[in-house]
This record gives structure tokens, sequence and C-alpha cells, in this order.
């Protein structure tokens, strides 16, 4: 497997992953330049892969027809809390279950893992009565709150673990003797050393909490409170008819700027991701 | 700079004790290696010492404190990791001065520290870079360096050396000796290599399934072993044991007798003499060679002596061919009696 | 000075040390009860009784759901369209995901590039994405158009029965699959070359090597990727939302979408939460019955 | 270091709070803030709603009103949702075919008395024929601020490039029926671009096709609705001949395929006569409006409602109530009337209509909209619609594909949503 290939096997490869590539970049192609098209020319038949004609103004109706930068801004900071709080939460309970003894650990370990099998489709009805009940309902609380402490950050917590559990123990006693105590031993030595799996559980949290739809229908009903995936759905005119260009000027405003530190960081990036310890 | 006082010590994991009640006295300024196989204890000891692990029962004292209670940070120590404990994340800089950083020291006190303890080990040209980018040595020498910025009351090496080469243990050995020297701070030091031991100890105390089985300096242990382990443990190529009887003749053993000093007494023992206690004489025994290993200076022989096979190391180049004889002499001077049952010395 | 008359401190470091634990687990361990267990139960609590929004009405019907739940006509309608999705979805995916990383594992220049552009759709937000294709899979939108190139009339893919589905799988697959790729990739760059060197001294063929040595090296990341692909495909619904709205029929209505409908587009709360404990009850099941499997068949190193 | 961790917290805590503190707002001690959900983001609608809400409080100065717009297409599930979680709006628009739930619910507060008090109200001055939906037990529970026929636009350039006859050719000869409608729907169809589209349809909103079965005496259940009639022959018959203009004459675009009429491209659509506000502006083509064709039970109209009503439950139920009185007294009924086709007979004629809506000809106001009101049926609606709803929709999919049995089809519907009716 690991021989030089012949330079045929290598024009065979490249075609191969040429063509597998087609469904994965060609819709995000068709986004960005439909969205500079007049609605008139998308539905050409066939379709054309770069526009006949520009129409630039549909970024602007973008924002005319819903708050955008507020549901984009709604969105970032919502993400940005999310995933800073689940690194925080997720991080600290990660390390205590893997390195301090305390009595119980095995059970509370248990508890929070069942956490895995309760997605927050199975507990949305009830969710929604506690936001209610709590006023939170059309505020970006529940958006916040149950990422941060639902599935996704228990899994968080568990990468978090396995990472830690593989920290050599001598670092931190070593910082022990240096007079360090525990918060400190876990702010100044775990978690800079933790980056790689930090960066795993960022990336995840991140996507995640971008990528919300269910939650944010269901808590959010004011146009000015809606998160991106939310006010994509919503460019239609008055009446419920599709503004394809429209859409898709505001889809590639919503996917091009991840897209884009993707691409610059995709190193660090993948780099995290394959350190998720899910090697086993 | 502080003596080091172990009284009764004892370990327990629940029910599974791990050291038994240790009593060690350090003296202020002492090197002092404690040394045994592999799961002896020794570790544990020292790191029960360091406040890393608790203390089930017994004292231990640094100075004229009891410190069982006190937090690693509060004893006052230093200790050296077996893989060094280098923060990856920061440079040779920050880890030497990180422990005063923590203390509350000023900027230019550590930056003082830092230097002086790099100039003893001559890590300057290293200070700015990470340990990634450093030898195994050189970050062994930065364990070190950060061990002494603080001057401690005492300096606690774990196996310090196990993952270096060869070459360079000997050299460091020389090193961690001479700081030691130039310092004289109390250092305990944990090995299980008992050329280690020898070399650098003022005093070793041996250690087995956590009991301590004899303490003394380097060549009493060697000269005069209290038991069959420490005589075992001690000494490379290690002593020739052979199990016999004590007669008016001498020490029967299977198929050979072999020659006792006066005025020793009792029933089954182990005769114990250490290699390089046979000449070649030909009025010795006969002993059948297995196996000749010539090192240059000396040359190892392995043999049998009656039923017994035996390691004989000898300053002459020895030309025999395996399957030969050759006649070897025990020297009386230095045998070691052992009682077969308990194991202790009895001559 | 003997042990007998020293009196220890009542925090000890051991005691301290516990405090920090619980301390350190406290949010999450809390935030789990809050919003997670808890409403778990309440779930349970729900889906015992009857529930009129507009009425306002609250009454205990006992298992008057539960037996609505065995009655319930598209039931197994819907439990058979999540079980072909989630089936599609992971064959699919962790095949393609293996290919991919293979590919990728070749020795060849620019792999970076296309390692970047076969993850990209991971990072472009999934309703953009959705939306995107729910434009291309229309009757007159770009792959039928694309398709017409060749002179294939492509079938209604959203609206036929048999195509919705593959469509939608489809767009999950092609959105996620990145994610598998990159840790089936991490994977076979972990397995040590000395064991395909030792192989090809034996003699085996490549595909032996593949079936012998790498499938077995990879195999836990295979089954937690499966166990994350699984659990993931269950709670599948901006997809359903976008592209079908769980249509032709009830042909893409998956548990989670007819959960929505029932809890809030028709206000069924009690029904809605009788169906919850149905969804948590199936990814218990599967977890576990995964989790009993790695114990089984997964390779070990150590 | 501990300055750090402060700082690192302290901003964390900041972005926490900080936008939420956005959604909460602080009010006046005694100002009373009525919130109205309503379904319209058109900015031309909240500037006239805005004026209409400015003139109450010339009144009632301590009264402020917001005018809350929720995307259409979850508008009622969002609305329910709020009604749900004890937080309903003060007053809501309501569409037709949820009127039975709230009307029935009890959730609206009755208006026909404090309309009645209102002085210069005239109530009797609403035609019954938009009320009836909205009135139980002989009180009223929403004004029908909305009545809005259905009808045709066509455009006249596309139907006569595929030479094919156009609505006002039809009507002329007096022979606007389906029948010639549907054939020249087909023939533009055929020739490449799309004949009729039933806006919003979108095979999702079924209901819309009434505008079509209507012609047929069909309705999809009883008047009671309690029973599926989606099998009986008037439905049957029609869904036969839209069935065949779907998938045999491409009159009409089959399912999948999303075509907007006002780009240009399509012969005609039925819509709501509040849709001539997409005509495009910039390359006009020749479009008219006409009233749907005949259909072989006569001539016939279908009316689009929207009701809004003030909730009772809300510490402001009785504010809310004063302020729809006057939201659609006489003067303000006219204001809404440039945007949704009044319901009251006083307004209801060419001269007060055609200023309003200044695109229309006399003509296309008399024929389509004053008679559409008149005597026109309320698209179908039902107690649990959106259950109901959704259940048709499922089974009515099998339906839309080319080879479908279409008796067995509705079949199907009827046995899916038949136990739903009956309960």
């Amino acid at each position: 497997m690991k021989t030089e290939l012949s330079p045929r096997v290598k024009v065979a490869l490249y075609g191969l992953m040429c063509v597998l590539l087609i469904p994965f970049v060609f819709p995000t192609w068709w986004m960005v330049t439909s969205s500079v098209k007049p609605i008139s020319d998308i539905f050409a038949f066939p379709p054309d892969l770069w526009p006949r004609r520009f129409d630039w103004t549909t970024y602007g109706k973008v924002f005319e027809l819903q708050p955008f930068a507020q549901q984009y801004w709604n969105s970032a900071y919502i993400a940005a809390v999310v995933t800073l709080g689940t690194m925080v939460f997720s991080s600290m309970a990660g390390y205590a279950f893997a390195r301090i003894k305390f009595p119980g650990a095995n059970l509370l370990f248990t508890i929070v893992l069942l956490g895995l099998l309760i997605p927050s489709e199975v507990t949305i009805v009830p969710l929604f009565q506690m936001f209610l009940k709590w006023g939170m309902i059309n505020t970006h609380w529940p958006l916040i709150l149950v990422p941060i402490f639902g599935a996704p950050s228990v899994f968080a917590t568990f990468v978090m673990r396995q990472f830690f559990i593989a920290l050599p123990g001598e670092l931190e006693e070593a910082a022990r003797v240096d007079g360090l105590g525990r918060f400190k031993i876990f702010w100044i030595i775990a978690l800079p050393l933790a980056k790689p799996a930090l960066g795993a559980v960022a990336i995840f949290t991140f996507l995640h909490s971008w990528n919300l739809y269910l939650e944010p229908i269901v808590f959010i009903s004011a146009r000015n409170m809606f998160t991106l995936p939310q006010a994509l759905t919503q460019f239609t005119d008055a009446y419920g008819g599709a503004m394809w260009n429209i859409q898709m000027a505001a889809a590639t405003m919503t996917a091009l700027p991840v897209l884009a530190v993707f691409i610059i960081a995709q190193k660090q990036f993948v780099e995290g991701l394959a350190h998720t310890g899910l090697k086993g | 700079m502080a003596p080091v006082t172990l009284h009764h010590v004892k370990k327990s994991y629940g029910d599974t004790a791990i050291i038994h009640g240790v009593d060690i006295d350090i003296a202020d300024g002492e090197f002092v290696v404690l040394v045994g196989p592999s799961g002896c204890g020794k570790s544990t000891l020292l790191r029960m010492i360091a406040g890393l692990e608790t203390i089930t029962d017994g004292e231990v004292s640094i100075g004229s404190r009891v410190v069982n209670d006190l937090d690693p940070k509060d004893r006052d120590i230093a200790m050296v990791f077996q893989n060094y404990a280098l923060y990856p994340h920061m440079t040779v800089e920050t880890n030497m001065g990180f422990s005063l950083e923590h203390r509350g020291a000023s900027k230019a006190e550590i930056a003082e520290r830092v230097r002086w303890a790099a100039g003893i080990l001559g890590l300057e040209p290293l200070l700015k870079r990470y340990p990634r980018q450093l030898s195994g040595g050189q970050r062994q020498r930065v364990a070190m360096g950060r061990a002494i910025v603080r001057n401690p009351q005492v300096f606690l090496f774990d196996e310090p050396l196990s993952n270096l080469d060869a070459k360079l243990r000997v050299v460091m050995r020389g090193e961690i000796k001479s700081l030691h020297q130039r310092l004289g701070v109390t250092t305990v030091y944990v090995t299980h290599d008992q050329i280690e031991a020898m070399t650098m100890a003022d005093k070793i105390v041996v250690m087995n399934a956590g009991k301590v089985e004899q303490i003394g300096a380097p060549l009493d242990l060697y000269d005069r072993p209290a038991n069959q382990f420490v005589a075992s443990f001690i000494g490379s190529p290690a002593m020739n044991f052979i199990g016999g009887r004590i007669t008016t003749e001498g020490f029967v053993g299977a198929g050979v007798t072999l020659p006792l000093p006066a005025g020793v007494s009792g029933e089954n023992a182990v005769y114990g003499i250490r290699p390089e206690h046979f000449e070649l004489s030909p009025d010795g025994l006969p002993a059948t060679v297995l196996l000749v290993e010539p090192m240059g200076s000396e040359t190892q022989v392995t043999m049998t002596l009656g039923e017994h096979q035996i390691i004989g190391v000898f300053r002459e180049r020895v030309q025999a061919k395996p399957g030969s004889t050759i006649t070897i002499k025990p020297d009386i001077a230095n045998i070691h009696l052992f009682d077969a049952g308990t194991g202790l010395r009895i001559n | 000075m003997t042990s007998q008359s020293r009196k220890r401190p009542f925090w000890t470091i051991e005691r301290r040390d516990a405090v920090a634990g619980y301390a350190f687990i406290a949010p999450q361990l809390i935030g789990t009860l809050v919003f997670v267990l808890f409403p778990l139960a309440l779930v349970f609590w729900y889906s015992l009784h009857e529930w009129n929004v507009l009425a306002n009405s609250f009454n205990f019907v006992g298992d008057a759901n539960y037996q609505q739940l065995l009655r319930d006509p598209s039931l197994p309608k819907v439990l058979t369209a999540s079980a072909v999705f989630s089936a599609g979805l992971v064959v699919l995916n962790m095949s393609l995901a293996l290919l991919l990383a293979i590919l990728l594992d070749q020795k060849l220049r620019g792999m970076v590039i296309f390692r970047t552009l076969f993850f990209s759709p991971v990072v472009v937000s999934l309703v953009a994405w959705t939306i995107v294709w729910s434009f291309l899979l229309q009757n007159n939108g770009g792959i039928n158009g694309f398709l017409q190139m060749f002179g294939v009339t492509g079938p209604n893919w959203l609206r036929n029965p048999e195509t919705a589905m593959l469509s939608v799988i489809v767009v999950q697959v092609f959105k996620n699959v990145g994610l598998n790729m990159i840790l089936f990739l991490a994977a076979l760059q972990g397995v040590p070359k000395e064991l395909y060197e030792a192989a090809r001294v034996d003699g085996a063929s490549p595909f032996k090597q593949f079936r012998r040595i790498t499938v077995p090296m990879i195999s836990p990341t295979i089954l937690l990727t499966s166990i994350i692909t699984i659990v993931g495909s269950l709670q599948v619904f901006a997809q359903i939302a976008v592209l079908t709205q769980g249509g032709p029929g009830v042909s893409t209505t998956v548990l989670v979408y007819y959960l929505y409908q029932q809890a809030f587009q028709f206000h069924f709360f009690g029904y809605g939460s009788t169906l919850s404990i149905l969804l948590f009850l199936i990814v218990a099941v599967l977890t576990f019955a995964q989790w009993q499997l790695r114990k089984r068949i997964v390779f070990y190193e150590n | 270091m501990s300055k750090c961790t402060t700082l690192k917290s302290s901003v964390a805590l900041a972005s926490l709070t900080l936008p939420l503190a956005w959604g909460g707002t602080a009010w006046a001690q005694d100002a009373i803030n009525l919130r109205m959900t309503i379904w319209s983001a058109n900015e031309a609608h909240l500037a006239m709603f805005d004026e209409i809400a400015a003139g109450f409080k010339e009144t009632h100065p301590n009264v402020s009103v917001t005018f809350e717009p929720l995307p259409f297409d979850s508008y009622t599930t969002t609305l329910t949702t709020q009604i749900a979680g004890g937080n309903p709006p003060d007053l809501a628009w309501i569409l037709e075919t949820t009127a039975a739930d709230f009307v029935n619910s009890g959730a609206l507060a009755p208006l026909t008395e404090a309309f009645t008090a209102t002085e210069g109200y005239d109530l009797s001055d609403v035609t019954e024929q938009a009320t009836a939906l909205w009135t139980k037990d002989g009180q009223l529970y929403a004004y029908p601020f909305s009545t809005s026929p259905f009808a045709i636009f066509a455009n006249n350039d596309v139907l006569k490039a595929a030479g094919a006859k156009t609505p006002a050719e039809l009507i002329e000869a007096g022979e606007w029926n389906w029948d010639n409608a549907f054939a020249s729907a087909a023939a533009v169809g055929q020739s490449g671009k799309t004949g009729l589209v039933v806006r919003d349809f979108k095979y999702q909103t079924w209901q819309n096709l009434a505008s079509i079965w209507n012609g047929w005496g069909a309705s999809p259940w009883s008047a009671d609705g309690k029973s599926c009639t989606f099998t009986e022959q008037p439905m049957v018959d029609a869904m036969t001949v839209i069935h065949k203009a779907i998938f045999t004459d491409k009159a009409m675009p089959g399912p999948g395929e999303d075509i907007d009429f006002f780009a240009g491209e399509t012969g005609m659509t039925i819509t709501q006569i509040s849709r001539a506000s997409l005509l495009p502006k910039e390359n006009p083509f020749d479009w008219d409006l006409v009233p749907l064709p005949a259909g072989p039970a006569g001539e016939y109209a279908v009316v689009g409602q929207a009701g809004v009503g003030a909730f009772a439950a809300g510490p402001n139920a009785e504010t809310a109530v004063e302020f729809l009185a006057y939201m659609t007294n006489a003067e303000n009924s006219a204001k809404l009337a440039q945007f949704f086709p009044p319901a009251r007979a006083s307004l209801l004629n060419t001269e007060a209509l055609a200023a309003t809506n200044p695109l229309l000809s006399p003509e296309q106001i008399e024929t389509v909209v004053i008679e559409g009101i008149a005597s026109g049926t309320v698209l179908p609606g039902h107690t649990n619609f959106a259950q109901i709803q959704q259940t048709v929709r499922a089974g009515l999919d099998s339906l839309w594909v080319a080879d479908a049995d279409v008796p067995a089809a509705l079949q199907s519907v009827c046995d899916s949503v038949g136990p739903l009716l009956a309960r």
C-alpha cells in the first residue's frame, strides 16, 4: 500500500478523486454563483456554471428582508458563548473525572454519560415548558444553556477525559511540588497541554451550535432573535414564495466566513479532529 | 538543608500494605540512595517524602517538622522525575523559574536564580528553547536546574537516569554527584541500578517488598551484606550462592566441598562468594568451563562446580575451551554464609 | 513525638482534593441534571397525560398515550423511515468515508487540497447546504439539468417516495462524511508500517492486507464513528424539514420529525412526549448494543 | 495571573448577559403596550399599522401597540406555541383555515358588544358572509379585516406566444370555463413554458386547490366537518381533471417544480388579488386580472380570509378590544382596504376601491373584487387544522404521480383523515 505508485495508477486515482469531488464542491459553487444571478437565470436549463448576468442587489436585499446583521450576530455570539462555555465546563469535568480521586467519581461519571443517550430532541417538550416557566422563551438562553450542558457537552467531557487520562502524571506532581493547587494545575499545566483536544471540542461544539435548527424554531419566534439557520429558511416574499437568489446570497454569507477560517486553519482543524481520542 | 527522618512509615491501599514500617535517618547534607528491585516500594517511599502519596501510618520529618499533612509545596523539597516532567509548553527559562514564580518571588530574583542555576549546569544557551528541542541529557540537566533554582532543603530524585543511554548515564551520574558536593543539600535518590547506588551514595538503603533490608555505606554493604537478598542485589555480576551444609570438613554442597574460614557453625546454609573472589590455582577445585567471556581487562567464566553453576571473574586471560576443566580456589577471607531458612548472615 | 499523639487536621490532602473534584464537575453535573435528566423525567411524566394547549387542560390518562403509540397507523411507517434512513446513512457514510480516507492515504501530491475540499461541506452551515440541495434536487433543478446534458431524464428526486429518502440520505452523507473520513485517515496513519511490510514479505495481496491488517487495526475507530453516526442519524431534523417536510406521504417522516409535528405543530404534547420516550429507548438500546459489540469484535492492541 | 482570570471571566459573563438584556424592555409604570402578531413583514403594511396605532394614541396616550411580524410558514405554530406558553399576544391575525380552532377554543375575547357600543362603528356594514366564519352563537370573535378573492392573473405575452387564447378573449366569447382555461394553459405548458400555477400550492398547501375544485362543487369535508368528502363524485371529477392537467397535458407544473408567475415566464396563476403588488415594475409584461373560470357546477368565487382577534386571557384584553374597534372602524377600514380587500359593504364599490387599488381597472374591481367578495366561499378550515392538513397532504402525495389511480388515492385520503374529522 505504501510503495511508489506507477504513473498510470496515479492518473487513475486523480481522476477518481476529481469525480468524487463533484458532489462535495459543486453545491457550494452553485450557491455562490446563484447568489449573484437574477432570479430568472437561476432556473436556466441546463444550469450555468458562471452567471450570465450579475445581480449584486441580492446581497443588499438580504439585509432589507430580514434583520440579517442582527441574526448573524445572534448566531455568532451564541456559538461563541456555547463553545467557550463547553470548553470550560467539559474540560473541568473531564479533568476531574480523569485525574482527581473523589468518592463516587465513577457513579457521577456514569450519570453524566447518560446525557449522551439523551439528545435534546428527546427532551425538547419539557425543555420548552421549563424555559417557558423561567420566561426564557424567545430569548437566547435555551440555545446557550442546552448545548452547554446537554449531550454535545457530555461528548466533549468524554473527549477531554480521555485526553487527560493520557496526560503524564509526573507533570502534575512536578507542579504540585512547584507549589500549585488543583485549580492552577488545571489552568496552567493541564489545560494548555490539552490544546489539541480542546480544539476538537471547540470545532464540534461550534459546528453543532452553528447548525442548530430544531431548537431555534421551537424556542425563538421573533425575527430579530432568529439564528442564521432559522433565518435562511425565511427568505420568502410576503406571501411565502421562495426567493432563491436572495436565499443563496444569505446562505453564501453564512457559509463563506466559516469556510474561509477552515481553509486558513485547515491543518489545525484536521489535526484537532484526529485527536478526539476516538481511536479507541 | 535539613535532616530527613522516617519513623515507622507505613503505606497501604485499602487492605494491601505496600510499605511495612520503615525507619530511616538521613543526616543533614547526606546523599542517600534508595535501591531495590522494581515494585519494592522505594519510589512510593520517595513520593511519601515528597508529599505526593499520603502516609498511612508513622511519621516523616524534614528538619524539625513533621510533614505528614503538609502539601508538597510546603515541605521545601524539590524533585527530579524519571521522565523529567518538564512543562512542554514553557521554555527552559520558564520551567526553571516556575516554582519561584508561584512562590511570589520578584522577577529580578527569579532571573538571577535561573541564571545562577543555568550557569552551574551549563544551560545558558538553552534558556529560550522548549523541552522538545532538547536532547535527553539536556532535559535531565534542566530538570535538575529546576530543582536547584529554589534552593530547597531536600532534593528528591526518582530514577532520573533510567531514560538515558549507558554512556550519558555515567556522565550524568558524575554531574549529580559533583552538584551534591558543591551544594551540600540533603538528597534522597531512588534507583533500581545498584551501580548508581554504589557510585553515588553516602548511604544506601536496600529495599525489598516494602521493607528495608539493610542500610549502610556502599562498601559496607558490598563487603558485609546483612542477608542473602542484599548480597545478591549488590555487585555485578552477582554473588554466587551454593546451598549445602556446614561440616567440620568444610562446606558440603552438591558434588563439591568448599573451604570454610575457622569458627563458623551452623547446619543448612548458603555459601556466598563473589565472582572476583575466585583465583586460578593449580591446587584449587576442578570446574568445568561452560562459557568464556573475555572483557579485555578481565575474563568472565561461567562454569560448573560440582553440580552448581557459578561465575568467576579473573584478572588473567583464561584460554580455556568450553568443556575443559580449570581449577579454581575461593578466597576464604571473602566468603559470606547465610542461614538457609532466614537468609540472614551467619558469619 | 509519636504518631499517637499527633492530631491529623480535618482538611487532609485527600479531602481537599475531593472537594476540588466535586467543584470541578459541579457545573457539568448540575447542568446535566437540570437540562438533561430532569427533563427526561418530565418527558415521562408528560407522556402519562393528555394535554390540550388551547383549552389549557392537563389530565392524567395513564398509559393511554402508549396505547395510542401501539395503534398509531403512521408509527410503523415512521419507524421504517427512521430505520431506512439510519441504516442507509451509516452504510453509505462509513464506506464512502473509508474509501476517501484510503484514497487520501496514498502517496500523491496535492492530497491536502483534496482533503480540504472533501471536508469543506462539514463547515458549511447545515441549513445552507440543505437549501442548496433542495434547489438542485428539484424536478427542474440543477441535478436534472446536469443529467439532461447527457440526455438522461432524472427522476423527480424529492417527490418520489423511492428517491426522496435516498436524496435525504445522500445530502446528509456528502455533508458530514468528511468528519469520519478524517477520523479514518488518522486511524489509517496510525497503523504501523512494519505490519504492511511484514505482510508484503509474507506475500499478502493488497486486498488481503486491507482485510487482515487495516480493518482490524482501525476497528475501534470504525465502531466509535458508527456509534456517533447512528445516534446522530436519529437526530436528523433540519434536512427533512427543508428537503421534504416528511413527504411524499410519510416516506421521509423520521421519528424526530414526527415528534416535532405531533408536539409543536399539532400541539399534542402528551403524545409527543410518548414519542420522545420511544426515541430515548431506541438510542439507549442501540448504544448499549454497540458497546457490547465493541467488547466482542473490536481488535485491541493491548 | 489572577487578574487575568478575573478579566477573562468578566468578559465571558458580559458576553453572556449583554445580548440577552436586549430581549427585554422596561415599561413605564401605567403604560399599556399591546402586542399584535401579524404574518406580513411588508414595510408599507407596517407603516400603515403604525399610523393607525398613532391615531389610537391620540385618545389613549398611555397605549402603544407593537406589531410583531412572524414568518408566514410557521405563523400558526408560533402563535399557538406562544399561547401554550402562557404568553399570548394581545391581538393576533388568524388564518381562515384555523378560524375554527380559535373561535371554538374560548381563547378569544367576544367583540360584538364592544363594537356595537363604539360610536360610529356600524357593525351591520360588515357583510354577514364575511363574518360567518368568525362568529359563534351570534357572537363575533374576530374581525375579518382581509377578504381576498382568488382570481387569475394572466400573462398575455406568454399566452399569445404559445398561440393560446387569453382569458379576455375567452370571456368575450362567453367561453371562460375550466376546459378552455386548461386548454390555454396546456398550450403554454407544451410550448416549454409554464401554463398555470396555483400559487403557494406547491403540493403542500392543498387547500388552495379549492380555487379550482369549488367549480365542481367539491369540498374536502361535509358542512359539519364530521365526514370526509374527498371520495364524493364532484371531488373525484375535479381531481381527475387537475391530475390530467398536471401529468398528461403539462398545463400545470409538476411536483417539485418551483415556478413564480411574476418572473414572467408563466401563462396564468391563481392567487389572491393582493399579490398584484408583485407585478414587475421593470420589464413589465402584458398582464390581466380575471375572475376564476366557470366549472361544471357553474360560476363561483373563492376568498381567502384573515381575521384579527383579541385574546381574552391577557391583562389588557379590554384595551385590546378597544383598539380593535378603533382599527376596524369605518375610517380605518378604508385605510386597510388599500392592502386588504374589505368586508364592509360601504367600501365595496368601484370608486372606493379604485382609489386604493390604482393597479386595477374599474372593470377588474367590479368583476373580480366586488363580485368575488360578495359571492365567494371561504377556503376550507377545520378544528385541529394543522394535523388534518398534514394528514391530507400526506395522503394526497400518492395522487401526485403520473400513473395515480385518482379514486383510490382519494379513498386513502379519507381512510387516514376520516377518524380525525369524526373526533
